[in-house]
C-alpha cells in the first residue's frame, strides 16, 4: 500500500524537554527539535516513545503539535498540550527539564489553506485545540477570517491561551456544564455561529462524535471541512494499518491510514456512522 | 576485530544477514524506507496479501496489552494484481530483498497465489500464513490442524513450481506444534515461519465490552517471546535441518540472539518497529557485535547453539 | 453508598468474596498469613499436593520475562499425607476456606488423592491440576486431549463421593480449549480453572543455554492476562452455567473485573503476589470499589457482563 | 510446607530514600524504615518492587542488609549496598533522596552467634561483604575475635567501608587480578589464614562458587560454617518455590527454600555439587 501521503520530513530524534508547565489540567511542554521545528505544519503530529526502556508499554504515543518555533533561544523547537490520561500520557506529563524523549515527526497531513481569502471556523474540543492556533495564525496572515470556536466538557478544560488568541477575529466558547460561554455542546453552537460569520471552510479537531457532529452540519451547510481525526495508533508511521477509518470509495468502503493519509482529512469522506460500517463488512 | 560471516540461508536463497521485518508490521516497505535504506536488512517480508483487495476490520483493530499488543486487522489490502503491479515493482526499485507473505480463505485461493507468484522475479521466498480461518471449514485456521495445513502447503508447492523458497508461517496456537511442523515439512517445505500471534482478547473495563471490533486479536510483542523461544527450540530440536525463521517479541540484539541459539535461522522483527520505527537496524547492529563479542566468526554457528552438549 | 452482595459461589460452595490466592503462589498459605488474615480472601487454593513427597527440579526455577516469568517447580512438596496431617489442620484453624489443588502422575494418583480427600473436613472444594504430564503416556499432559483429561476426571468423581465441588484446571497450550472443555464438563466437573501457565523458555544469552534447570517452564503474569480473557470468554460462550475460575495475569482489581466480565465466578491470583504480598487484599479491595462505582449491588451480576447485548 | 523459619518480623513498607552515594562500583542507600528497624539482625535482607507502576520488572529484588540503625536523625533506617547489575538494581541505584520503594523485610534467617567466645573469620565475595560488617559488630561485641577476609575480581570491587572495618581483628583483602592484597581467588588464602587465626566458626557471603569452596575448607577442617546464599528469588517471602538449594535429608534429597530456611544456612547441610544433584532427580 504505497501512499503518496507518506510525510517524508518525518525523522527520529531524542529530543530535549526544555519546559513543562501544568495548565489547567493539561501540561504544556516545549522541546528541542533543532531543524525539525521548520518541517512542521499545524494539523502534522509527534509519535513519542513512553515508559522508559523496561517499560511495560511497548507503543509510541501520538501528540499534535501545537506550535513549532524554527529558532527560538535553543533552537528550533516544538510545544505540546498534553493531557494526563493514562500511564503514557502521565508518563510523558512527568517528564523533567533536561529529560530527553524519543520523538518521531512531524508526521502525517496538514491542513490545506483555503487559495483565496475565505471566513474559516476553527473548532476544537478539550486538548484538539492544540493545532488550531499555529493554523489561525497561518490563516490570518493569509487573510482569511478567523473565527475560533472552543469547547469542552467543563471550563478548566478548555485549552486557549492568551497569546493563541491574537490571530483570531472571534473566540466562543461553549461548556457541557455551564461553567463557562454558551452552556451545551460545542455541535449545538455551531450553526447559528456559521450564520453569523458566513463561515466558507471548517477546520476542527477534537473527540470523534464532535468530528461527526460537526461534518453532518458542514453537510448540511454544504461548507467544506477539514477535521484532524483521533484514532489508536500503533506505530504512527503507517506500517501496523490499526488507525484507520473508513472512507467512502468507488466500490464501497475503503479503509485509510489516520497517520499517514491522516490526521487531517475531508470530513466529508469519512463514513461516520459505525454501525453501517460493520453492517456492510 | 575478526569480520564476522553475518550471511544465511532460507532454502536456496542467501540473504546478507538474517534480521528481517515481519509480515504486517512493515507494511510493504516504501514507509520504512523514509529511515533507512530497505538494502540494510536481511528481507522485507510483505503483509500477508490476498487475491481479492480487503476492507479489513472495524477499528478498534489494537490494544496494547502488558509488554504487547492485540490486532485484529483483518488481512486488509490490495489483493494480488495492485501488489504486483505497484508494491512489488516499487521493492525491486529499492533493490530490497523481498519475501511475499501470502493468505487464502481455501486451499485453493492459496494456489491461485503461488501461481502469480510463480513468474514474477525479485522475490526471494514466498511466506505461507496458514493463521488464517479456513472459510470451507468453520473457520477453523488451517494452521490448526495437520491436514488442513499440509493441503494448503501441496496447493502452492503444486502452483510455484521452480526453486522458490517455501516457507510455512505456523500458529503457537495449537497443542502439539512439532506435530504441525512435521507435516509440513513431509510436505515439502523449505523453512517454516515461528511464531504468528497467540490468540487473545482485552475487555474494556470502561464499556465492559472486548476492546477490539473484532473480539479477539493477536496477541503479540516481547510478552510473547518466550512462547516463541519454547517453539523454535522444540521445532529446531525434531528437525535441526529445516531452516527457521524465528519471530515473537524481539527488541534487541539479545533477543534475537535468544531465538538464533534457540534454532532459528533469521530473525523477524514485528512489533518492535511500532515502538520504533529504527529498531530492525538497532538489533542487527547489536546482533552483529554480540555474535563477534562472542567470537563468532560465522553467524550459522550460532543457529542452534543453545542445543548443544556444554 | 449501596452494599455490595460480594459472595459467589462455585459448585454448590459458596464463598465470602471472589478473589482466591493461585495455586502454587501461595505455598499453603502460613507465609501470606503474617501479611493478613486468611480469612479476608475468598478462599486459599493450596499448591497441587500429590501422594508422595516431592523433591521437584533443581535450580534455576525461574527466569524473569516481560510483563512475566517462567517457573519450574517440578511439583515439589510434602505428598498426601503430611499436608493433611500439618497444613490442612492449620488452614482450618485459620478459618481459611480451603480449595486443595490435586495433581498426579497417573489416571489412578488422581483417583488415590481424591479418596484421600472424601473424609477431610474443612474442605471447599478440590482443583484438579490436570496440566501434568502422564507417565504413562510418553509425558503427554493430561490437559491436552479430551480423552485423557477426561480419564482423570472420572477417577476423581468415582473416588470422592459426596459434594465436594470438582474443579478442572485447564492448559491453555492446546489447539481449541472448548473441546477440552466440554469434555470435562460431560465427565462431571462442576467447575473449571482457567488458565494454567503457558510453555515457554528463556535462553540465557550470556551461558547460550536454557535459562532454567528444566528447559522448559509456565509462562504466567500478566504478559498472559490476554489469553486468559479470550479462554475465559469462549468457555463461558460455550457453557455459560459452569462457574469458571479465572486466572493469568490478574495484578489490579481492573483485571480482576476484565476476567470477571468475560466470565470469570471468580479469579485466582498467582504471579502478582511474588510482586506484592498483599496484592491479593488490594485487588480484593479495587474490585469492590470498582464493581460499586459501576452500579453493580450484586457481584454475580458481572460475571460474564461482556457478552450481553449493548 | 509450614516451616518454622518464617521471620515473623517481615512487614511491607513505603520506604523514602534519605541517601544514595556511589562507592566505587556500588552505591550505598539508606532508607528510613522506622521501626522496621529494631527488627533487623545481621544476615536478614529485603525485596524491593522495582521499576515503577507500569514496569515490564514484575519482581522484587533481594538484597542484605548491610546496616541498620534502630534511632538515627530520621528515625530507623537501614542500609544496602547495591551492585548496578541488570535493569532492576540499576533502576534502585538511579532512585534519587526523597523518592520512595516498595520494601518487604526484614526477611530470612539471621548469621547464629556462637554461645562462647570464639575465633571467627567473615569471608566476603563483593558486594557479599555488605552483612558482615554488622556480624562482626555484634561478634566482637560478645567478645569473639573477628578476622574478615574480603576478595573480588579487582581491587575497586572489595566494599570495605571505613567505619565497617572498626570491629575486626584483622582485614585481608584478596583480588583475582592482583590489583589489591593478596593475588589470587579468595578461597585459596583462607586455609593459611584459619591457620593463623585458629579459626573457630566460620561466616561467609558471595557468589556460590565460592561458598561451596569455602563450605569444602571448612569440612576439611571441621569447623562449623555459616553460609549466607545467594538464589534467585521470585518472592522472597516463601510462596513461589523458586530460591531452593538442596539439603541433605535422610530420604536423601531436600529442597528448602532461601528466602525463609536461609538466606544464612549451615554450609555442611547443602550439597554444594549440582550435577550430583541433577543426576539424583
Ligand atoms: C493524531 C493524534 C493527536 C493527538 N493529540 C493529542 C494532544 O495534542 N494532546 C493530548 O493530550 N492527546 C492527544 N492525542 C491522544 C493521545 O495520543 C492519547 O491520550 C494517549 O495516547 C493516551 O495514552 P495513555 O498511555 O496515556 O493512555 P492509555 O489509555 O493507557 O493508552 C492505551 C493505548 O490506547 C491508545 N489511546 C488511548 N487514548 C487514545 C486517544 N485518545 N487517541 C489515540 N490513542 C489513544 C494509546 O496510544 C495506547 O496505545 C492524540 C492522538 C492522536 C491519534
Ligand atoms: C538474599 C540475597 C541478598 C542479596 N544481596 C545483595 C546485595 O547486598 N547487594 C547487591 O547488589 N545484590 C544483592 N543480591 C543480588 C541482587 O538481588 C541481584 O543483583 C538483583 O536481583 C539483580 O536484579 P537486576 O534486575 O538488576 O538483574 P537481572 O539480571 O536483570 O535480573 C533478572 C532476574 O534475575 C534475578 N537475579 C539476577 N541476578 C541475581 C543474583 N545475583 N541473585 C539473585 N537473583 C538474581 C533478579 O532478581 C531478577 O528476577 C542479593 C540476592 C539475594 C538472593
Ligand atoms: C499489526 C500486526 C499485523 C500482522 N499481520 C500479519 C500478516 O498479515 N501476516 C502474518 O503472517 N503475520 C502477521 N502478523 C504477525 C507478525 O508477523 C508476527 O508473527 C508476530 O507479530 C510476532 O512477532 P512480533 O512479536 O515481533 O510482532 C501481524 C502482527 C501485527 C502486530
Ligand atoms: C511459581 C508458580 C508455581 C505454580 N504452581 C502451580 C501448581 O502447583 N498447580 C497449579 O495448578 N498451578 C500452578 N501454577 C499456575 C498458577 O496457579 C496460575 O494458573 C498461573 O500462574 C497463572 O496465573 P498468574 O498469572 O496470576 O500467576 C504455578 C504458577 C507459578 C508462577
Ligand atoms: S498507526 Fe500504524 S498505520 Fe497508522
Ligand atoms: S523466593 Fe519465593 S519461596 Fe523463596
Amino acid at each position: 500500500m504505497i501512499s503518496q501521503k507518506i510525510n517524508r520530513s518525518a525523522v527520529q530524534i531524542d529530543a530535549e524537554v526544555i519546559s513543562n508547565k501544568k495548565v489547567g489540567p493539561y501540561h504544556h511542554m516545549v522541546f528541542a527539535v533543532g531543524q525539525v521545528a521548520a518541517a512542521c505544519k499545524p494539523g502534522n503530529f509527534v509519535a513519542i516513545s513512553v515508559g522508559g526502556s523496561q517499560s511495560a508499554l511497548i507503543l509510541r504515543r501520538a501528540f499534535a503539535i501545537y506550535r513549532a518555533l524554527d529558532k527560538g533561544p535553543m533552537g528550533g523547537s516544538i510545544e505540546l498540550v498534553v493531557a494526563a490520561h493514562g500511564e503514557g500520557s502521565k508518563w510523558l506529563c512527568a517528564r523533567n527539564v533536561g529529560d530527553f524523549v524519543d520523538l518521531v515527526g512531524p508526521l502525517g497531513t496538514a491542513f490545506g489553506v483555503p487559495t483565496t481569502n475565505a471566513n474559516t471556523m476553527l473548532i476544537g474540543g478539550g486538548y484538539g485545540s492544540a493545532p488550531l492556533f499555529a493554523l489561525a495564525e497561518l490563516l490570518k496572515n493569509r487573510g482569511c477570517r478567523v473565527d475560533m470556536v472552543l469547547g469542552a466538557s467543563t471550563a478548566n478544560k478548555i485549552y486557549a491561551p492568551l497569546e493563541g488568541k491574537r490571530s483570531v477575529s472571534s473566540l466562543t466558547l461553549t461548556t457541557d456544564d455551564g461553567s463557562a460561554g454558551i452552556h451545551g455542546q460545542i455541535s449545538e453552537a455551531i450553526p447559528r455561529l456559521i450564520r453569523e460569520y458566513k463561515t466558507e471552510v471548517i477546520y476542527s479537531c477534537g473527540p470523534m462524535g464532535m468530528l461527526s457532529a460537526i461534518a453532518k452540519i458542514a453537510e448540511e451547510f454544504d461548507i467544506s471541512h477539514q477535521c484532524s481525526v483521533e484514532e489508536a495508533m500503533a506505530c504512527g508511521i503507517g506500517v501496523c494499518m490499526t488507525c484507520v477509518v473508513p472512507i467512502k470509495h468507488e466500490d464501497g468502503i475503503k479503509m485509510v491510514r489516520t497517520c499517514i493519509d491522516g490526521p487531517v482529512m475531508d470530513g466529508s469522506e469519512i463514513i461516520w456512522d459505525r454501525k453501517s460500517v460493520m453492517d456492510a463488512l | 576485530m575478526s569480520t564476522l560471516d553475518f550471511s544465511t540461508k532460507i532454502g536456496s536463497k542467501r540473504f546478507s544477514n538474517p534480521i528481517f521485518t515481519a509480515s504486517g508490521c512493515a507494511s510493504s516497505g516504501s514507509e520504512l524506507a523514509q529511515f533507512f535504506p530497505l538494502t540494510e536488512i536481511g528481507a522485507i517480508v510483505t503483509k500477508s496479501i490476498m487475491t481479492k483487495p480487503r476492507t479489513g476490520r472495524m477499528t478498534p483493530r489494537m490494544a496494547e496489552t502488558p509488554s504487547g499488543m492485540l490486532n485484529s486487522i483483518g488481512l486488509q489490502g490490495p489483493g494480488i494484481d495492485v501488489f504486483l503491479e505497484k508494491d512489488i515493482p516499487w521493492l525491486v526499485s529499492q533493490q530490497a530483498k523481498i519475501i511475499v507473505s501470502i493468505a487464502g480463505e481455501t486451499v485453493d485461493e492459496y494456489g491461485v497465489l503461488a501461481r502469480r507468484l510463480r513468474a514474477v522475479s525479485g522475490i526471494s521466498a514466498v511466506e505461507v500464513n496458514i493463521s488464517c480461518p479456513n472459510v470451507e471449514n468453520r473457520g477453523q485456521v488451517f494452521a490448526c490442524q495437520p491436514d488442513t495445513a499440509v493441503a494448503v502447503i501441496e496447493s502452492v508447492r503444486r502452483n510455484i513450481g521452480g526453486e522458490l523458497p517455501i516457507i510455512a508461517k505456523l500458529s503457537p496456537d495449537v497443542t502439539d506444534i512439532v506435530e504441525i511442523a512435521a507435516a509440513v515439512i513431509n510436505a515439502g517445505v523449505d523453512s517454516l515461519a515461528l511464531i504468528n500471534t497467540l490468540l487473545g482478547m482485552v475487555i474494556d473495563t470502561n464499556t465492559m465490552r472486548p476492546k477490539l471490533a473484532g473480539k479477539t486479536g493477536g496477541l503479540s510483542g516481547p510478552a510473547i517471546r518466550p512462547v516463541a523461544v519454547r517453539a523454535i527450540y522444540q521445532v529446531h530440536q525434531a528437525f535441526p535441518n529445516t531452516p527457521i525463521v524465528g519471530m515473537g517479541g524481539v527488541a534487541s540484539g539479545r533477543d534475537a540472539l535468544e531465538l538464533i541459539l534457540a534454532g532459528a535461522s533469521a530473525v523477524s522483527v514485528g512489533t518492535a518497529t511500532f515502538g520504533d520505527p529504527t529498531a530492525v537496524i538497532k538489533i542487527k547492529n547489536q546482533l552483529a557485535e554480540l555474535l563477534t563479542q562472542k567470537g563468532f566468526n560465522d553467524f550459522r554457528d550460532a543457529i542452534g547453539f543453545a542445543h548443544r552438549g556444554i
